[in-house]
Order: C-alpha cells, then structure tokens, then sequence
C-alpha cells in the first residue's frame, strides 16, 4: 500500500513536496519510514495531520488518507 | 489611489468554505472598499481591524526584502471555518472578514487583513484579538523569508 | 472612491497640541491613506486600527438618524497629549493616529478612527484598545442624537 | 469679579453656552450661584473644571480662571 504524504512550509524544501511511502499501517509505522528516508526530520519540529486534522495518538492510515507533515506555522 | 491596485485576486473559492487567501498583498484600497460597505449596516457601532505588515527585519546579518507565503490551503479553509463558528457563538458580531495573502509580499506591504464589527466597542476588539491569535496559532500557513542579496 | 472624499477638514491646530478633530465624517478613503502612509516603515508589523460608526438606535421609539458631536477643544486636546505621552511610555509603538469628529455624523458614518502600530501585534492591539477606553472615558466630547422626525 | 463659565452638550441647551457670575471666590460658591440660577443643575451629573482639569475639592477661582461645566461624557 503505498501513502502519497505532502509536505509544507520549510519542510518541502528540506524533504520533497510530496513524499511515496510504501508498507505502512499506521502513522507510527510512517514516521519511522520518514525518519529513515530523511533524517533531519529527527531534528525537526513537525506535525502530522490525516485528513487535515493533527493527530496526537497512532492513527491507522490507508491509501485513501490524506496524509501531511506540517512545519510550525508561521502565517498572519 | 490608482483604482487598478483595489482588484484582490481571490484564489478559486472552495466549495465548502469560505475563501479566505488572496493573490500578492492586500492593498489600502481593497481595506478601504471593506469598510465602506458597512456603511449600510446602521446597526454597527464598532469595527475593530487588525493587519499583518511584512518587516524588514535584519537575520543573521540579511536584511528581508519580502516573504513568500503557502498554506495547506484545504486544511485552512475548514480550520477558518471552524474559528468562525467559535466566534459569532461567543460574540454577537454583526460580521468578521479575514484575507491572507499568499505569494511573495515585499516589507512594508499587508499580508493579513481581520475585520470584525459588532454594535459595540468590546465585542469587536475582543472578537478581532481572538481571530488573530487563533489564525496565528493554528491556521497552517507559512511564511519564507526572501533576503535582499536574493538568496 | 471618489478623490474628493479623502479631504479632511482638520480644524486649525492648536499651537501648543495635536489636533484631532475633523470636521464631519472620517472617510474610507482618509483611512486608506492613512495606512498607505506606513508601508514605507518597513520595522512595522501589525497595525491596529478602532473605528466609531454611528448607529441608528431606537430611543423612545424614534430612531437616530444622525449625531451631532461637540467637544470641549482645548481641554480634549491637552488631555490627548497627556493620554498620548501615557501610551508611548507603556508600549513600545511606531505611531499612533487619532481623528474624532465634530459636527453632524450621519448613522453608518464613521466618526472615530484610532490607528496603532508596532513590531508585534500584542503591543498594537493593547495599545488600541487601551487608548480607545482612555478617549471614551476621559476626553471631553459629546454626542447628541438627532432623530428622524426632525426632532 | 465676575466669572465667565463655559457649558457643553446638553448642559449648554439647559443652561446657557457661557453664563457669567459674580462674587464667587471658589467653586463651592460657583456652584451654589449656578443652581440657584438653573435650579435643573440640581438634578443632572456634571464636573466642574478650572483651567481645564477636573476639580474635586473646593478650589478658589478669579476673573483669569477658565472654568467649564461638564455634563458625562459620550464622545467616541
């Protein structure tokens, strides 16, 4: 199963705009993925959002989520 | 004022929600047209604004010349949505307008514009105070520092 | 908008203080400019703008078709100096604007403008807020209303 | 000695916009003079003010003082 994740701010730039992830269930299993794939999100402050909402506990995602990493936001 | 610099290029309107981002700044004229057109509205007593300048700030010795702004527009459109039900249940508002500038807007220019009325002074400044800190705090936009040596 | 509807009449300056008052209403398009006025201070980041807007109440079953401000001058005067020296000392502010009307104010006409602005938006919009309760409280001014019926 | 007092808003309709008396020495005979003269002064919230501030204890006044009478105000 493959999750399309999109980033934003400061973060598409040091990562990808938008990034592939295959073989993840959940959105612990996806940072992990994430981390491997870029690790200077270690150092990042980020948030992930599924389906536009910030999640705080593992949430199970599917090809069908709308999955994002968020930088802090810096807008107004 | 050259009547050319009141057109706002609204970004293609949700469906669901309200648009809330503009192209490029947001211009004293288009502040202007907005206030105007609550002078119909005899009812109002109050309108509070708030608006977002671009400073050109020194950072590590670089002086900004401007900041470039995106924004998870989906997710702020319905975070919008959200903050304005909060607040016309907590405050009796005769109405609230809010416009962020998204693109690359030069220092000195207005990115973010909040406009709340209501029949007296207390609601409209509260209201405004409170839209601004929740756009602020958890609208998900993001603003790029552009330096004037164009790095 | 028309051009001609951004002149304001300010009533001759007091040698010693600012002048605030104006005649008649205070127009979209003076306020337009006063904002346009700050794009070149570009250590500005948040503007906080109040605006007075006079409504059409219902007294005594009449309704309010327009106020008629009048002031003590000199006094109002002395006492927005004294109120503008309190403000600068408390908050770290780029500028301040105030305009009050004196005269006959149309309901949905604007006849009260505080304008502050700052690095940050915490100190613009305390600032506003503290100085429009200053002014409402302790600045000789009056309205009366006129009614409909010509009364 | 006379002195010249300055009414404003709705006081300057009930009154008069200047009304001058005599043999006043302070602020408390000011005010006793005035409501003999508008005995509806009795019944309305107003300040006094001498060269322009506020009183609020009894304060002597001569022919230089500028001296006003101040209904509540509602500008704004």
């Amino acid at each position: 199963m493959q999750i399309t994740v999109s980033t934003f701010g400061q973060l598409a730039e040091l990562t990808s705009p938008k990034i592939i992830v295959s073989d993840v269930a959940d959105t612990v299993m996806l940072q992990q993925k994430l981390e491997e794939k870029y690790p200077c999100l270690q150092n990042i402050t980020y948030a992930i959002t599924v389906d536009k909402k910030i999640i705080a506990i593992n949430t199970a995602i599917n090809a069908a989520s709308s999955v994002a990493l968020l930088p802090p936001f810096s807008g107004g | 004022m050259d009547g050319s610099s009141t057109k706002i290029k609204l970004l293609m309107t949700n469906k669901k929600y309200k648009q809330i981002f503009v192209w490029n700044a947001i211009s004293a004229s288009f502040i202007a047209e907005n206030i105007q057109k609550h002078s119909s509205k005899t009812d109002i007593g109050a309108h509070s604004i708030f608006l977002g300048q671009v400073r050109s700030d020194i950072i590590d010795g670089k002086k900004v010349k401007a900041i470039e702004y995106s924004a998870y527009e989906e997710m702020a459109l319905e975070k919008m949505h959200e903050i304005r039900e909060s607040i016309f249940l907590k405050y009796p508002l005769t109405c609230m307008h809010v416009y962020h500038s998204l693109g690359t807007i030069s220092a000195g220019e207005i990115c973010f514009f909040v406009f709340t009325s209501a029949t007296h002074r207390k609601e409209a400044i509260d209201a405004c105070e409170e839209v601004v800190e929740l756009i602020k705090t958890t609208l998900p936009v993001w603003g790029k520092e552009l330096f004037e040596d164009s790095t």
